[in-house]
């Protein structure tokens, strides 16, 4: 069993939806969706106000080289467009679609399942972009970006990670064993985008041996190899797993590209099956709805753009004692603020908790345990930082490895002060760029 | 002689040796090593306030000194010293300098907790720039001033404090330093000249009217009346937030008075000289 | 539904059980067995000398949380483990206003002063023990006898040794009975055995690490052994310097203790180096018998210092992949 | 110990000069807010100690006791000292300007600083010979560098230390100086 | 040229100063340091000193302390020891003319205040009243002598009856009127 | 007058040279282990200091900048070498207690600061009574510390002891830590002090 070599943590690994298959969310009365579910510029919106559309048109268009398509997750009629919460955290330009019922897709849209080596390099890569394919993982980097590395790094390694080593989640999970052919066809797609030969992996950890066998069904014929990783956080972590899977070191400020890896998510793998091969655009994902205060735990298949309030009708309800509702994993999810907020493209799982350490969290002083050095995967010091971070000393805290830290939140989850480390390191980091962006200008 | 002990002359003699022979030593020596020292810059430091603010554009004062000392140019300024301080500078340089127009940090938000919604209760590490890490602030306007007073730990004059989770500028204490305004990730901070009575909107919510006066009791609504009253065409409206043009206000008061916010978005900027002889009379 | 009031805070939402609390009394737990054993060798004195330290030094933790306006902390364990330790390291017929003494000048002065638990540069129970020792001599010095109803006292195999030569002290104590315990020192000092057990669940907690206590006594018993081999008459045995006096107490209970001594591995191996070897040259040559508590303080001064290094090499390594780049 | 060994141990640890002798506490308590200014200061004032000791055995033995003005001892050792830093100070500057600037700072504050005429005086009472004196003298000031490098680690960390506010700065510095000198006097009798 | 002679002018004229105060003090600084030894000679006997007489030896000093009828009283010999817990231990010893002990008086020490300094304290200097050097046993009880330590200071109190020994020694041996009496 | 009252007062607590301006600390925490030994430390320093003051004042013009610091040492050198003559010759016990920390009056910043900051710029009468004030000031807070020192570490006050001769003292504070503890808490404690005053 492979895994990384420094750090990790392994928390209750919760996973109580493993094998709950998953399910088809009916639609919504209306549906809210954000012209940013990428990292990049926000797309532009491209419609009217009581503009009719259909499903998986074009509604929001690409802003820019890094920046992603957006459609219409079913037909209807624009209703408003306007600021609205995003579950990242922040307001977001929305588009609100009535849906008219009718579900209709858009002309061209959807088609039986074609060969894909029909197509050019050229055609696929076009197909990914307007299907507005974005990571699935969590980050939402453009997938058609991510696939057309820069010549002069040489990829020699794709790997999918289905490590999903949150607690919690299972929305990979499902996906793996439900549609491991799509996965991994989706992966050729992928890696024939590159120049041959390119060694491929699927990581999945240990905790899914049901997955595992699923896809090495459809994988082994292929020559994609399926690496069984121990299950410990943040196996899926980017830079740790591929330390886990090819031993190389991806250093600070490096990309994955710079040590000859592309990584992409099952969920994305998935999704470029159905552009490339059914011309289907991205609307609609997999997710987990789970934690403790919900009646019914599940993993639903949602249209982007449903409301959160949506889901919680559909998974019965949410108890009185829920005190924060997660969009996504439990480490690295964002607490919403306000219910209002949709599913968009990396709601890779809504989680409704009860979280008691709230109530008494107040941070203490670090009392130099050492806990979080030894637990960070990327071999920092976050106690260093957060109390360099504290000191406001922005210029020194950069030598020490703040890019480097991937706010996976290891450290702060073993920390016995209940120090908020990496929200330390997240606010050094927003100050940090704060200050450059005023040198620059 | 009997006055005088033994001791008397080999002391005076060997005491007066040492001292005649390290005097000529330091003396020769310090000819030959002399050091020029330019004392204009030890005086032009020693007038500066000293507080390293850095509001000139300089990282300390004595930068400052330096280089106005070097290159004697009029337009340097120091904010904080004002006018007093450019005419002392002036003064010692033998030459006119530039008269800062001082400056004062306003806030263009008036929603402390009375009037402005909350969204959700925040409970991470109490810090405006933390905060707007974990979602887009407490208050339901996402324009506002958060009330975490990230700000007042930069303000080197105390000019800062939090009141019922809004952050208000002592006018007196602040010296236009703008060490506060990068300081505020919302950006509710300006800085605006001190001057004489001038009106200004106290909002930065660039929401649709409805969406304002849902977040907030004192958010601006872009309804246009005071656009319409301002006889000096000194009101624009820009994004759905007015602004009030300073150099065109004459604090006639008439946009005040139209104003349908339930609290005023409006504020008359009391000038500093203006408070201070109404208090004398 | 609507009677949800959302809180927002940042991830992750789930954490370790693991406290300061679970930390610190897991310490005391670990020190169980040698607090029964010095009640057991020392009788009720000992159990009225601990309770006392303990309860003071809670008590004087309340007192300056309340001065300092800070929210209480008094039961997060801390303070209660300082107070064991402190009661660990006095003789058990200490008067008890000594012992508030001390407990004093732990929480307060060594502790509070510096800013509270996770601020303090040098061992809080330490401080009061080396107060104590400087201040009270004749009653820091004169140990009880085990066992004895009637509190006799005598000097400890170390005392022995310094004032009396090797001989005196070998004579005065077999090794095994050090090893158990039977024999003069400061409650806590006397049971090497009682001592390595706890040790021993600190270890497997993960609450300490190896480097210190290892380098520490390793540091000793080759100090002492090179002198040993050269005059066997002159400097005792390395084992007997094992055994007796606060040496094992202070390399697993007190030089580890995290908030004083240094988070990186090499820093942890030079600070159990300078602590072993500070505490041989004061037992061979220095005046106080013991050296334990003074070499440990010594390298607590150290420990900013070691940090710093520390720091400056996280730099170079970055500085160093900035410009590979 | 051999003799010279012993002189060494004695000013390093067992009498070190600010924890048992409290010579140059002034700067070891102004000069320490960072590591590098009391580096700084620690070499200056070694180098001053070592040549001022030197220059004043001599004058001691070529002067003051043929003459038998002994009582001249303190106004001409201070005399030679305070010229002695004003010279250096003055050719450092115009010789080597990195030099100065990392050293030259502190000169002026070294003829104030009490350890430099204290080590020369002790240098005398304890009747050691010119080698002797040196190199006391020399390791002096290494205890002298010890104990401020220490301190100044130590008041890097008070820097982001919760310090109630009426021990901030001065005062917790003084009782973290309390405490070294109470951890040092555990060498006490090493040396006897 | 003017700091030269300003430096020189103020040498010579603190030279000429320092030189005449010297000139003022040396007989007081001379009968100062006479009477701080008759003073601590004084204290060391029970009687009233009026002349005092100063014995040199080739290897020690004695003074001899007369009362006003000129009939010698006691004996002083400064002794010393190297036995102490941080070194060298000085005492005045003061004797009867039959060399029995009057008292002693700490003249240098460097032993622990509160532990070791007790040694010149009344309660354990008393001990020593009357002793002589024969028929006492020179240690301390915890060696199988006849003095009692201190609790917690045995080396001090060793090193002090060393001292105390070696100067009923020098008496003994070398007082010139040894055999006069 | 009111300018002089002001001078006089100052160094007593506002700019007292020990606990304010950390000027002459190594005297202070040497000597200080009984209250006779620190007010004669204090006193000799006074006079020292006025002495170097007054002539200072009425010399600083004359003295070219190169020799400043040599001749103004050389002045205070020369009145401590008196007092030390001086109380060789009527003090021999005070003489023994303070030891080198006399000879060592030379270097206390605390003079050279004075002559330089202040005699130097400023007229003899001024000089004068800054010296007396600041002297004064340093005599109060060797003082303070001390009696502080002697009580508890010695439980004895200008050698009157207050306790049983069995009684056990906290001896540290007769010992070096205690010095530097003993500072640092009369300089915390004015801290407070000030800080409660400025809070009303
Ligand atoms: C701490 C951490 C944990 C992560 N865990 C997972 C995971 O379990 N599964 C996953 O697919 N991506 C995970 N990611 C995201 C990956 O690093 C990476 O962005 C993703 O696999 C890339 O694929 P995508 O572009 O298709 O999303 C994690 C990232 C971090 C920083
Ligand atoms: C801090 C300290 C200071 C000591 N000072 C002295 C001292 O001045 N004189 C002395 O004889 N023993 C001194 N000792 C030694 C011990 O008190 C030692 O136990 C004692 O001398 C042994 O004698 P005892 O059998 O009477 O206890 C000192 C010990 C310590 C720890
Ligand atoms: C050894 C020593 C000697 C000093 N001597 C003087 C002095 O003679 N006169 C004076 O005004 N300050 C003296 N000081 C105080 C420092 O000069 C003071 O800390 C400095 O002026 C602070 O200025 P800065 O903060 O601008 O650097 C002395 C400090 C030390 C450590
Ligand atoms: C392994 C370990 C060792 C400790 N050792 C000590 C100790 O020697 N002395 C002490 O006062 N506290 C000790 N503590 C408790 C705590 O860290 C101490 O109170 C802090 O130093 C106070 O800030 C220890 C804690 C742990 C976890
Ligand atoms: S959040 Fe950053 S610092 Fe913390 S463990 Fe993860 S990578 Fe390391
Ligand atoms: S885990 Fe927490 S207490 Fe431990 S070193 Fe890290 S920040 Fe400090
Ligand atoms: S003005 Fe800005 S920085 Fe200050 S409290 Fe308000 S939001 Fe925070
Ligand atoms: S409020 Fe403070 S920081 Fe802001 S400009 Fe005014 S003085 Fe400067
Ligand atoms: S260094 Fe200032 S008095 Fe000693």
């Amino acid at each position: 069993m492979k895994t990384f070599n420094t750090g990790g943590i392994h928390p209750p690994e919760s996973k109580f939806t493993g094998n709950s298959a998953i399910e088809v969310m009916p639609l919504p009365a209306e549906l809210a969706i954000p012209m940013n579910q990428h990292l990049g510029k926000p797309a532009k919106p491209i419609v009217k106000l009581n503009d009719e559309v259909k499903k998986g048109q074009l509604i929001g268009e690409a802003d820019g080289f890094i920046s992603a398509n957006v459609h219409a997750s079913t037909s209807g009629k624009i209703k408003a467009i306007k600021s609205h919460p995003h579950p990242g955290g922040q307001y977001a330009m929305t588009i609100f679609i009535t849906p008219d019922g009718k579900d209709e897709w858009a002309e061209g849209l959807d088609t039986v399942a074609a060969d894909w080596k029909r197509f050019s390099k050229d055609e696929i890569l076009k197909k990914i972009k307007d299907a507005g394919i974005v990571g699935m993982g969590g980050a939402g980097f453009p997938t058609n970006v991510k696939l057309s590395p820069p010549p002069d790094k040489k990829i020699d390694t794709i790997i999918l990670n289905g490590a999903e080593c949150e607690p919690f989640l299972t929305a990979d999970h499902r996906l793996m064993v439900e549609s491991a052919e799509q996965v991994v066809i989706g992966m050729e797609i992928m890696a024939s985008l590159l120049p041959a030969p390119v060694k491929l992996a699927i990581g999945v950890e240990s905790n899914k041996p049901d997955a595992i066998a699923a896809l090495e069904k459809f994988a082994a014929p292929k020559q994609i190899e399926v690496v069984s990783l121990k299950t410990k956080y943040p196996q899926g972590a980017e830079k740790q797993l591929i330390n886990a899977i090819t031993g190389r070191k991806v250093a600070e400020g490096e990309l994955p590209f710079d040590k000859g890896c592309i990584v992409q998510n099952i969920g994305t793998a998935a999704a470029v099956f159905d552009a490339v091969c059914r011309n289907r655009p991205l609307i609609e994902r997999v997710l987990t709805v789970s934690g403790m205060e919900i009646t019914q735990r599940k993993n639903i298949s949602a249209r982007i753009g449903t409301g959160f309030k949506d889901i919680i009708a559909f998974c019965g309800s949410m108890s009185d004692k829920t005190n924060q509702v997660i969009s996504g994993g439990p480490m690295m999810g964002k607490a919403i603020f306000s219910l209002d907020v949709p599913v968009v493209k990396t709601t890779s799982g809504i989680l409704f908790i009860n979280n008691r350490s709230l109530d008494k969290s107040r941070e203490r002083t670090c009392i130099r345990c050492g806990r979080c050095v030894e637990v960070c995967p990327q071999g920092l010091a976050p106690w260093l930082l957060a109390n360099t971070a504290q000191l406001k000393q922005f210029d020194e805290i950069q030598l020490i490895g703040l890019a480097n830290c991937t706010e996976c939140g290891s450290c702060t989850y073993v920390c016995p002060s209940g120090r908020e480390l990496v929200h330390w390191i997240k606010y050094a980091k927003a100050l940090v760029s704060s200050r450059q962006k005023r040198k620059s200008a | 002689m009997n006055m005088i002990s033994d001791a008397f002359l080999p002391a005076v003699s060997s005491l007066g040796a040492v001292a005649l022979a390290l005097g000529i030593i330091i003396h020769y020596v310090s000819k030959k090593f002399h050091v020029e020292d330019d004392p204009t810059v030890k005086l032009v430091n020693g007038i500066l306030p000293g507080v390293n603010c850095g509001a000139c554009g300089f990282p300390s004062c004595g930068q400052f000194a330096e280089v106005l000392v070097e290159t004697r140019n009029p337009a340097m300024t120091c904010p904080v010293g004002g006018a007093d301080l450019a005419a002392k500078l002036g003064e010692t340089l033998g030459m006119a300098m530039a008269e800062p127009k001082p400056q004062t940090a306003v806030v263009l938000c008036q929603g402390n907790n009375d009037v402005a919604r909350q969204s959700a209760e925040y409970l991470g590490i109490q810090d405006c720039w933390a905060a707007t890490q974990a979602f887009a602030g407490p208050k339901q306007c996402r324009y506002s001033c958060l009330g975490l007073g990230s700000c007042i730990a930069w303000c080197d004059f105390g000019a800062m404090r939090l009141e019922n989770g809004l952050i208000v500028i002592d006018k007196d204490l602040c010296t236009g330093c703008a060490a506060c305004i990068p300081a505020c990730p919302t950006g509710v901070l300006v800085m605006q000249n001190k001057q004489a009575a001038r009106y200004f909107i106290a909002c930065n919510s660039h929401d649709k009217g409805a969406g304002t006066k849902k977040a907030c009791d004192a958010g601006c609504i872009a309804c246009q009346k005071c656009v319409k009253v301002c006889e000096d065409n000194a009101i624009v409206i820009d994004n759905f937030l007015a602004r009030i043009v300073q150099d065109k206000c004459t604090a006639c008061g008439k946009c005040i008075e139209v104003c349908p916010t339930k609290v005023n978005c409006i504020r008359l900027e009391n000038d500093l000289n203006a408070v201070k002889q109404k208090q004398a009379s | 539904m609507d009677s949800v009031k959302l809180k927002v805070s940042y991830a992750p939402f789930v954490h370790t059980k693991d406290s300061i609390e679970s930390v610190m009394y897991n310490v005391a737990l670990a020190l169980a067995p040698a607090t029964v054993m010095s009640i057991y060798l020392f009788g009720m004195p000992a159990l009225l000398v601990t309770v006392i330290c303990i309860v003071s030094c809670i008590g004087f933790e309340w007192l300056m949380d309340t001065i300092r306006k800070k929210p209480a902390s008094c039961l997060d364990g801390s303070a209660f483990v300082t107070g064991l330790l402190l009661a660990l390291n006095v003789p058990s017929n200490l008067p008890i206003w000594m012992l508030v003494v001390g407990s004093f000048i732990a929480i307060a002065a060594a502790k509070h002063v510096f800013g509270g638990l996770g601020h303090n540069i040098f061992n809080p129970a330490l401080v009061a023990r080396v107060f104590l020792l400087v201040s009270f001599p004749a009653a820091m010095t004169s140990w009880p006898v085990p066992f004895s109803i009637d509190m006799q006292t005598a000097a400890s195999p170390l005392g022995i040794l310094k004032t009396d030569g090797v001989e005196a002290a070998m004579k005065s104590l077999d090794l095994m009975n050090g090893f158990y315990g039977t024999m003069n020192g400061s409650m806590g000092e006397t049971s090497a055995l009682a001592l390595l057990a706890g040790a021993a669940w600190l270890f497997y907690k993960r609450y300490i690490t190896i480097y210190i206590p290892f380098t520490m006594l390793g540091s000793v018993l080759l100090f002492s052994a090179i002198f040993h081999m050269i005059d066997p008459s002159a400097y005792a045995p390395p084992l007997f310097h094992l055994v007796t006096g606060g040496l094992i107490l202070g390399a697993f209970f007190m030089a580890t203790d995290m908030v004083t001594s240094p988070l990186s591995i090499r820093g942890q191996v030079i600070f159990g180096l300078g602590c072993g070897l500070l505490t041989a040259v004061i037992r061979l040559w220095g005046g106080y018998p013991e050296g334990v508590s003074f070499a440990i303080l010594i390298m607590n001064g150290f420990v900013p210092l070691i940090d710093n290094w520390d720091l400056n090499e996280r730099k170079a390594i970055h500085q160093k992949k900035s410009e590979k780049k | 110990m051999p003799e010279l060994l012993l002189v060494i141990v004695s000013a390093v640890f067992v009498n070190n000069v600010v924890f048992a002798r409290f010579l140059g506490i002034c700067p070891y308590l102004g000069v320490s807010k960072n590591l590098d200014t009391a580096i700084g200061m620690g070499f200056a004032v070694t180098f001053v100690m070592t040549v001022s000791t030197a220059l004043t055995y001599i004058l001691q033995k070529t002067v003051l006791i043929p003459f038998g003005i002994e009582f001249m001892q303190t106004v001409m050792f201070i005399l030679v000292i305070a010229s002695l830093v004003q010279l250096v100070e003055i050719v450092l500057k115009k010789v080597s300007k990195s030099l100065y600037s990392s050293l030259g700072i502190y000169l002026p504050l070294i003829t104030t600083n009490c350890a430099i005429l204290g080590m020369a005086l002790i240098a005398i009472q304890e009747d050691y010979d010119l080698l002797t004196s040196v190199v006391f003298a020399f390791f002096s000031a290494m205890g002298f560098i010890l104990a401020i490098v220490m301190f100044a680690g130590i008041r890097m960390k008070l820097e982001e230390a919760d310090v109630p506010a009426p021990f901030k700065n001065v005062p917790v510095g003084f009782i973290s100086a309390a405490i070294l000198s109470l951890a040092f006097m555990g060498f006490s009798g090493l040396v006897k | 040229m003017r700091p030269i002679i300003t430096l020189t002018l103020v040498g010579l004229i603190a030279a000429s100063l320092l030189a005449i105060v010297d000139d003022m003090t040396r007989n007081p600084i001379a009968l100062a340091k006479a009477e701080m030894k008759r003073k601590a000679i004084e204290q060391i006997f029970p009687f009233a000193i009026d002349s005092l007489k100063q014995v040199e030896t080739e290897k020690t000093k004695f003074y001899e302390a007369y009362d006003k009828t000129g009939t010698l009283k006691g004996i002083a010999v400064e002794s010393a020891t190297t036995l102490g817990y941080s070194g060298k231990i000085e005492i005045l010893l003061g004797v009867s003319p039959a060399k029995k002990i009057f008292d002693y008086k700490v003249v240098y020490h460097l032993e622990t205040p509160g532990l070791g300094d007790k040694i010149d304290k009344p309660r354990f200097k008393e001990q020593f009243r009357e002793r002589a050097l024969e028929g006492t046993t020179w240690k301390v009880k915890k060696d199988g002598g006849d003095i009692d330590e201190l609790t917690a200071a045995t080396i001090s109190s060793r090193a002090v009856t060393d001292a105390v020994e070696r100067g009923l020694r020098y008496i003994n041996e070398q007082y010139p009127k040894h055999e006069g009496k | 007058m009111n300018e002089a009252l002001n001078i006089l007062t100052r160094g007593f607590v506002r700019e007292n040279p020990v606990t304010k301006m950390l000027l002459g600390l190594c005297p202070v925490l040497a000597v200080t282990t009984s209250a006779i030994n620190g007010l004669g430390m204090g006193l000799a320093t006074t006079f020292v200091l006025l002495g170097s003051n007054v002539v200072i004042s009425l010399t600083a013009k004359a003295i070219p900048d190169t020799v400043r610091i040599p001749s103004f040492v050389l002045v205070i050198a020369t009145f401590v070498t008196i007092v030390d003559l001086l109380i060789k010759a009527y003090s021999p016990e005070l003489n023994q207690a303070l030891g080198i920390f006399i000879p060592l009056i030379v270097v206390n910043c605390m003079i050279l600061g004075r002559a330089e900051a202040f005699a130097s710029r400023s007229g003899i009468w001024y000089s004068m009574i800054d010296a007396i004030g600041m002297g004064l000031g340093f005599t109060l807070a060797l003082l303070v510390l001390s009696a502080f020192r002697e009580i508890l570490g010695s439980g004895t006050i200008f050698n009157i002891p207050l306790v049983g001769e069995d009684v056990n003292t906290i001896l540290v504070f007769a010992l070096p830590p205690g010095a530097f503890a003993g500072l640092g808490l009369i300089i915390a404690g004015l801290n407070a002090l000030e800080k409660k005053k400025g809070g009303k």
